[in-house]
């Protein structure tokens, strides 16, 4: 059993020394991942405060089973994805450590201004990380709409301090009541459209293409699955559990995701591009998740976060790999790669497979479930998530019937027609992907194993109560 | 016409926002009308936040000083590291850039040691405000903030200051694993981390308020070696 | 009276993003950002925020300032810019 | 009053980035919203005739609300922060394409 | 042998065999033969069995589970048996194949997936084995000639499957489960209700069967995946769709449901509306059959007019017509399999499936003609052959119920039907 500020506090140290002595940092770096990845398991629930001063005076860090849910995923997907992209990490060592800090602490903590801090760290990392593929530009987009999705954050928090003189989750989320419909309004739209950047909605998500499209092995598979976990889990603790929405406002939100859900979906249909494809994927699906979170469907959101996030990784990371060892990665040129890389080509379609939510994998079980909690509120939104997951399935099946399959249209397909390229250095990730497939077919038959903690998670960002009492006890 | 587009969004923020906060239905406090006594901040200002501490609890005669410092701390730590990861970011940009600023003017023997005199006595300013940042107005950011402008005078002064830069990050790096290993310490004493372990004092004097001046001069050293580095990495690129 | 100083100062501070974000050339509109930026400090100071204010003041006005100057001056090295 | 100077200001930087084509300018404005987001944060805190939160005599507590003044001495160290990154960005992209308008960056975008 | 039991052995037959096959490519062949007899002997005893439930796993919250019928051991037998006989072709065709491991695999999880789709207790279980047929076939077909007709496959098949999972979970938040007995007993309160389910649900089954606005994704899948496995798409999958007509039509009485609604010569207007739609797409099937050169695309056509006649007779539930397409499915498959099998072979010879080239076959390969002869003679309904029997019941049950239309529409279809496959074996064997 460790103390949760360890997670936040060990990497920075190491992140500290690590300037130090520069030759150590690799080492520092695997081995701290290692340990947050392991230690995310052993963390005791419950409300650790800063300083001694308790809320809402003090900063604490909250542990339900919510965010240790989170915490569990998103330490063992940092180090999966540091294995995948150890040829690419370009002495961003330091800046990783600094980031492993920053997830760990946004997940945890439960002080809206602290949380503020450390989605700038992630954010200010983040484009360090992303400007080491040299597209300059794209970074540039990505830091004007982040630093202006952070300040609208700010303003949105300080209208709520102004009003109520808290910024403690907890109380405040006890306070709301008191709050004006038009502060609420006004403090939520910022809120969300802060967050917003971060989760890629629209109308915010145009530095997604950027980023993600010329991403490398490390931070295709870094931002698509830790980030996109992270800020999506987020999203759902804030306007999930802390500031429930009330007021009609709450259909406008729904509206905007679910025209990022459709929209992103039509736009990987008509992209060419293996990580544009899968860029346009992720944005989908964070729409389709944040749908969820803010229809209250917190269990249909969690299992397909859990879902994406895996197979995103997978996915992303033999993308990313075929990019940098051949220099492109057109679909066209890219048929009947799989051929050759059998176990590549198994995990991505298995992923693939669950992403789409068909029966026999994971992802089905998301999909009823996300069906089953649409249908309880409206009879609409099912409706237009049924529309964007058949738009979905088909890029998916065409993507995956075109690498698997070379040969021209009219003829029989043979091993002659395919692909030169090949995939360099692709152990790590054969195995990882057969193992996450393996996964994916086990939980897909019989998925109580892998659900109960994503129902606890679910039943503990449901009820408020638990939480209030947990971080107020004090009091 | 891009322009204008502009103006109509911005009009129509700004109309979201003036009927949001100032429409007759709202209660967000106006403008110097607001009674401390309903927000959090009024506990730090009467320093009664933990009942079973013994009074002062937080010894700094800076309110600002003890809530950054003590009460929040923890944006604190973050804030630092958010300058730290920046310096970092410069560094990496500056590799990729590979190009140093020179100036075409040479610096003169008086402008040297001109620059030596100045930036010295403005030197001893940030630490003189950063000691006393828990008495008197300022603290760590703006010493720091005036040691790494020393520092830059002397970058822009002489040529081979530049060799030196291997210290700040010597020094970065100590201050924040300081910070650290005092809020660890903390943890290990007190139970809590970056806990006030230390005696208060009596309001007012230099040494008093525990672990709060210790931990505003270590801010100020971070603060102020990151932005000589952030600065003179701005200026000639990456130095390994 | 100080209410009076206020209004005027937050109007030149006004002006002056005005002037910035609409002078044509660059070298004008950082100073006239920094120029806001000091401004920016007395309204502080009115506001009874000395920390803030000399932090304003070190940090918005004189390091962001000079960063932008020496950007400024690459650029016009690497070659002039409208 | 001036409350409201702030929020005109915050909005006088938003309409920058929205209109400016010159990444300087775009970084101008981003440091126009955050100064402007500053003030207002500042001003939230206020209360007229109070004093600044130091305490000079014992028990006289009459003081505005510091904790908005805390925030905003984070907020603007990160905000320094931050522009440090992007003029760095700034010139590695007019080193790249040898123009600082956004208009005429090309193939950036994947595909 | 339980049914449960058969179903994961069927599961598991598909890993086995998976790795046989990349152990030796024969080897995987000869065990598909040996599990698809398997699978369809250990069927034979449920004939009479009905009401039987077997419990399959627990899916989160949900039961799969399964319960035998008489209508489901009727189209199981079909299906495996179809599979059965077409697996006979297998071992000859591995080293033809570019994948021959998975697509092995994915044969027997269609097979599996089929049999699951005809035993489900519930919709839940209906649609996730729905879904396995969908997604196995789909990727047997790009082994063959087209790498784009898949797409078309999933496409329409998805549209089909998707409005039927929205019509399942549009009853499961109206009446809380998806058992089919529940629903279809609790569906006749409130008929109003159903009128929107049946359409969406018999979508599923309109697109699986290839009725007429759907009917595009027959000649492509069908014309272009690997010979061996055309005759279980159009024999086999397309019986599917049939399937769940059934289901929706006949299991869940429709005609009690829509018995208070505007009733054209004694059929509900929406069961009349889906014969309607069978009328058509008998007609463009065979028109559309007449003028293809290529012969998988022929008999793909040709299924799409005998879909026509199969949804008319499940969608018209008088007696005698019902029986006729129920019928009618055992012929299709078999006729059909026999021709794709006949031509899957000539391929095999000759590497061409283009009848312009295919003159004088007569001589070279009497056996295969002779399928391809009895199977067309059934399939145009001419009198010794079965095909006879069951178009005559549907015939009848249209006339006595005064649809001279669709009748008239049928019999013409017969006619042309048969001048073209006479003319067509006189011109090119």
């Amino acid at each position: 059993m460790i103390n949760p500020i360890l997670l936040v506090a060990i990497p920075l140290l190491a992140a500290f020394l690590s300037i130090m002595v520069k030759k150590l940092s690799g080492v520092f770096l695997f081995g701290v991942s290692l340990f947050t990845a392991i230690g995310s398991f052993f963390i005791e629930n419950g409300s650790y405060v800063i300083g001694g001063w308790k809320p809402p005076f003090g900063i604490n860090l909250v542990v339900d089973d919510y965010s240790f849910l989170i915490l569990i995923i998103v330490n063992i997907l940092f180090f999966l994805t540091l294995l995948n992209g150890m040829w690419d990490l370009k002495k961003n060592e330091t800046v990783l450590l600094v980031t492993l800090a920053g997830v760990n602490g946004i997940v945890m903590t439960g002080d809206f201004f602290n949380l503020f801090v450390f989605m700038e760290i992630i954010a200010i990392s983040a484009y360090i990380l992303a400007s080491s593929t040299e597209k300059y530009y794209s970074v540039f987009k990505y830091l004007i709409l982040g630093t202006v999705g952070s300040s609208l954050y700010l303003f949105g928090i300080i209208i709520l301090y102004g009003t109520a003189g808290t910024l403690n989750m907890a109380d405040l989320a006890s306070k709301l009541p008191e709050i004006s419909n038009s502060v609420k309004v006004l403090a939520f739209t910022f809120i969300f459209s802060g967050l917003a950047v971060e989760a890629k909605i629209l109308p915010f998500n145009s530095w997604v293409r950027g980023i993600f499209g010329n991403s490398n092995t490390l931070t295709g598979p870094m931002f698509s699955t830790v980030y996109a976990t992270v800020s999506a889990a987020v999203v759902g603790r804030v306007f999930g559990q802390i500031l429930t929405i009330d007021t009609n406002l709450i259909y406008a939100f729904i509206t905007l995701t679910l025209m990022t859900f459709i929209f992103a979906e039509s736009a990987a249909m008509a992209s060419k591009n293996l990580r544009s494809i899968l860029t346009f994927s992720s944005i989908g699906q964070a729409g389709l998740i944040i749908t969820m979170f803010l229809l209250g469907g917190f269990y249909a959101a969690l299992i397909q976060l859990v879902n994406n996030a895996f197979a995103k990784m997978v996915m992303f990371s033999i993308a990313t790999k075929t990019y940098s060892s051949n220099e492109d990665d057109d679909i066209d040129n890219l048929a009947g790669i799989f051929r050759k890389h059998y176990m590549m080509g198994l995990g991505f379609t298995i992923s693939a497979l669950s992403l789409i939510g068909l029966p026999l994998f994971f992802g089905f079980y998301g999909k009823i479930n996300i069906l089953q909690t649409a249908f309880a509120t409206n009879m609409w939104i099912p409706a237009f998530i049924l529309i964007g997951s058949i738009i979905e399935g088909i890029y998916y099946i065409r993507l995956l019937v075109k690498l698997w399959n070379p040969g021209k249209e009219g003829d029989e397909s043979s091993e002659e027609a395919g692909t030169s390229y090949t995939i360099l250095n692709g152990f790590t990730v054969s195995i990882i992907a057969l193992v996450v497939g393996a996964v994916f077919v086990v939980a897909g038959i019989t998925p109580e194993f892998l659900v109960e903690n994503i129902e606890k998670a679910a039943n503990s960002l449901g009820d408020i109560n638990t939480y209030l009492s947990s971080v107020m006890g004090g009091i | 016409m891009k322009r204008i587009i502009a103006i109509l969004l911005t009009v129509a923020v700004g109309i979201f926002i003036f009927t949001g906060l100032y429409g007759e239905d709202s209660d967000f406090k106006a403008f110097g009308e607001k009674n401390i006594s309903d927000t959090v901040a009024n506990s730090y200002v009467d320093k009664n936040v933990d009942a079973d501490r013994e009074s002062p609890e937080s010894g700094s005669a800076n309110v600002v000083t003890s809530i950054v410092v003590n009460y929040r701390s923890l944006d604190t730590l973050g804030e630092v590291t958010v300058l730290f990861v920046s310096a970092l970011g410069v560094a990496l940009l500056g590799g990729f850039l590979k190009e140093k600023v020179t100036f075409s003017v040479k610096p003169g023997f008086i402008l040297k040691n001109g620059m030596k005199i100045i930036s010295g006595i403005i030197l001893i300013t940030g630490i003189y405000i950063f000691i006393h940042g828990h008495l008197s107005p300022g603290g760590g950011f703006p010493g720091g903030a005036m040691i790494g402008s020393s520092f830059l005078l002397m970058y822009l002064s002489d040529e081979e200051f530049k060799t030196k830069i291997t210290a700040f990050k010597i020094m970065e790096g100590t201050a924040g694993s300081l910070i650290l290993i005092i809020g660890l310490a903390g943890l290990s004493i007190g139970g809590y981390f970056l806990y006030n372990f230390l005696p208060n004092g009596n309001v007012g004097d230099l040494i008093s308020a525990g672990i709060v001046p210790i931990l505003y001069v270590l801010v100020g050293l971070k603060v102020g070696s990151e932005i000589s580095n952030l600065l003179g990495n701005f200026l000639n690129g990456e130095v390994e | 009276m100080i209410e009076v100083v206020e209004i005027i100062v937050g109007a030149l501070m006004l002006l002056f993003a005005v002037l910035a974000i609409e002078s044509k050339k660059l070298i004008n509109s950082v100073i006239y950002m920094s120029l806001m930026s000091l401004l920016s400090v007395v309204s502080f100071i009115i506001m009874k925020a000395p920390d803030v204010g000399i932090t304003e003041a070190v940090i918005g006005s004189g390091l962001v300032t000079f960063l932008f100057v020496i950007t400024l001056t690459q650029i016009k090295k690497t070659g002039d810019t409208k | 009053m001036s409350q409201y100077l702030y929020i005109i200001l915050m909005l006088v930087g938003i309409y920058g980035l929205l209109s400016q084509k010159n990444i300087i300018k775009m970084i101008i404005s981003l440091n126009i919203l955050e100064l402007g987001l500053n003030l207002f944060i500042i001003s939230t805190g206020y209360i007229s005739g109070s004093n600044a939160p130091i305490i000079i005599f014992e028990n006289d507590t009459n003081f505005v609300d510091p904790l908005p003044q805390a925030i905003v001495l984070t907020a603007i160290v990160i905000g320094f922060g931050v522009t440090a990154v992007a003029l760095m960005l700034a010139r590695n992209i007019y080193k790249k394409n040898g123009t600082l308008e956004i208009d005429e960056i090309r193939g950036e975008d994947n595909d | 042998m339980a049914l449960n039991n058969i179903i994961i052995q069927g599961l598991l037959s598909s890993l086995i065999v998976f790795f046989l096959t990349k152990f030796n490519k024969k080897v995987g062949g000869f065990f598909t033969i040996i599990f698809s007899g398997y699978l369809f002997f250990s069927l034979l005893s449920y004939q009479n069995s009905a009401g039987e439930i077997f419990d399959l796993v627990k899916f989160g919250e949900f039961d799969i589970s399964f319960i035998t019928s008489n209508y489901a051991w009727f189209f199981s037998m079909i299906l495996s048996l179809t599979y059965f006989l077409v697996s006979f072709f297998n071992p000859y065709w591995m080293k033809k194949l570019i994948n021959p491991a998975a697509y092995n695999l994915l044969f027997m999880l269609s097979m599996v997936g089929t049999l699951g789709v005809f035993y489900a207790k519930d919709f839940l279980t209906m649609f996730i084995f729905f879904e396995i047929v969908v997604w196995a076939s789909l990727f047997i077909i790009p082994m063959g000639k087209s790498r784009k007709s898949p797409i078309i496959y999933y496409t329409i098949s998805s549209i089909g499957s998707f409005s039927m999972l929205y019509a399942i979970f549009y009853l499961y938040n109206s009446f809380n489960t998806f058992d089919i007995e529940t629903i279809s007993s609790a569906v006749i309160s409130n008929p109003n209700e159903y009128i929107f389910v049946f359409f969406l649900m018999i979508m599923a089954g309109l697109t699986k069967l290839g009725i007429f606005p759907f009917h595009t994704w027959l000649p492509a899948a069908h014309g272009s995946a690997p010979h061996t496995f055309s005759p279980v798409l159009s024999g086999g999958l397309v019986k599917v769709g049939g399937f769940i007509a059934l289901i929706v039509t006949a299991v869940i009485p429709s005609f009690n449901i829509f018995s208070d609604h505007l009733q054209i010569m004694g059929v509900p207007f929406e069961n009349y509306l889906i014969m309607v739609l069978g009328g058509i797409s008998i007609v463009v099937g065979t028109l559309m059959a007449i003028k293809q050169d290529d012969a998988k695309k022929l008999i793909a056509y040709s299924t799409v007019s005998n879909s026509g006649y199969i949804l008319i007779g499940i969608a018209m539930v008088d007696q005698v017509g019902f029986a006729g397409g129920l019928m009618h499915i055992f012929n299709h498959a078999m006729a059909s399999g026999a021709m794709f099998l006949s031509f899957a072979g000539i391929a095999y010879r000759t590497g061409t499936t283009k009848m312009s080239e295919l003159g004088g076959l007569i001589k070279r390969m009497p056996l295969s003609f002779a399928a391809y002869l009895i199977a067309i003679i059934s399939l145009a309904g001419i009198p010794p052959m079965s095909g006879f029997a069951s178009k005559w019941l549907i015939f009848q049950g249209l006339s006595s119920n005064g649809m001279m239309f669709l009748a008239f529409a049928a019999f013409l279809v017969v006619l042309v039907v048969l001048c073209m496959f006479s003319g067509l074996c006189l011109l090119h064997f």
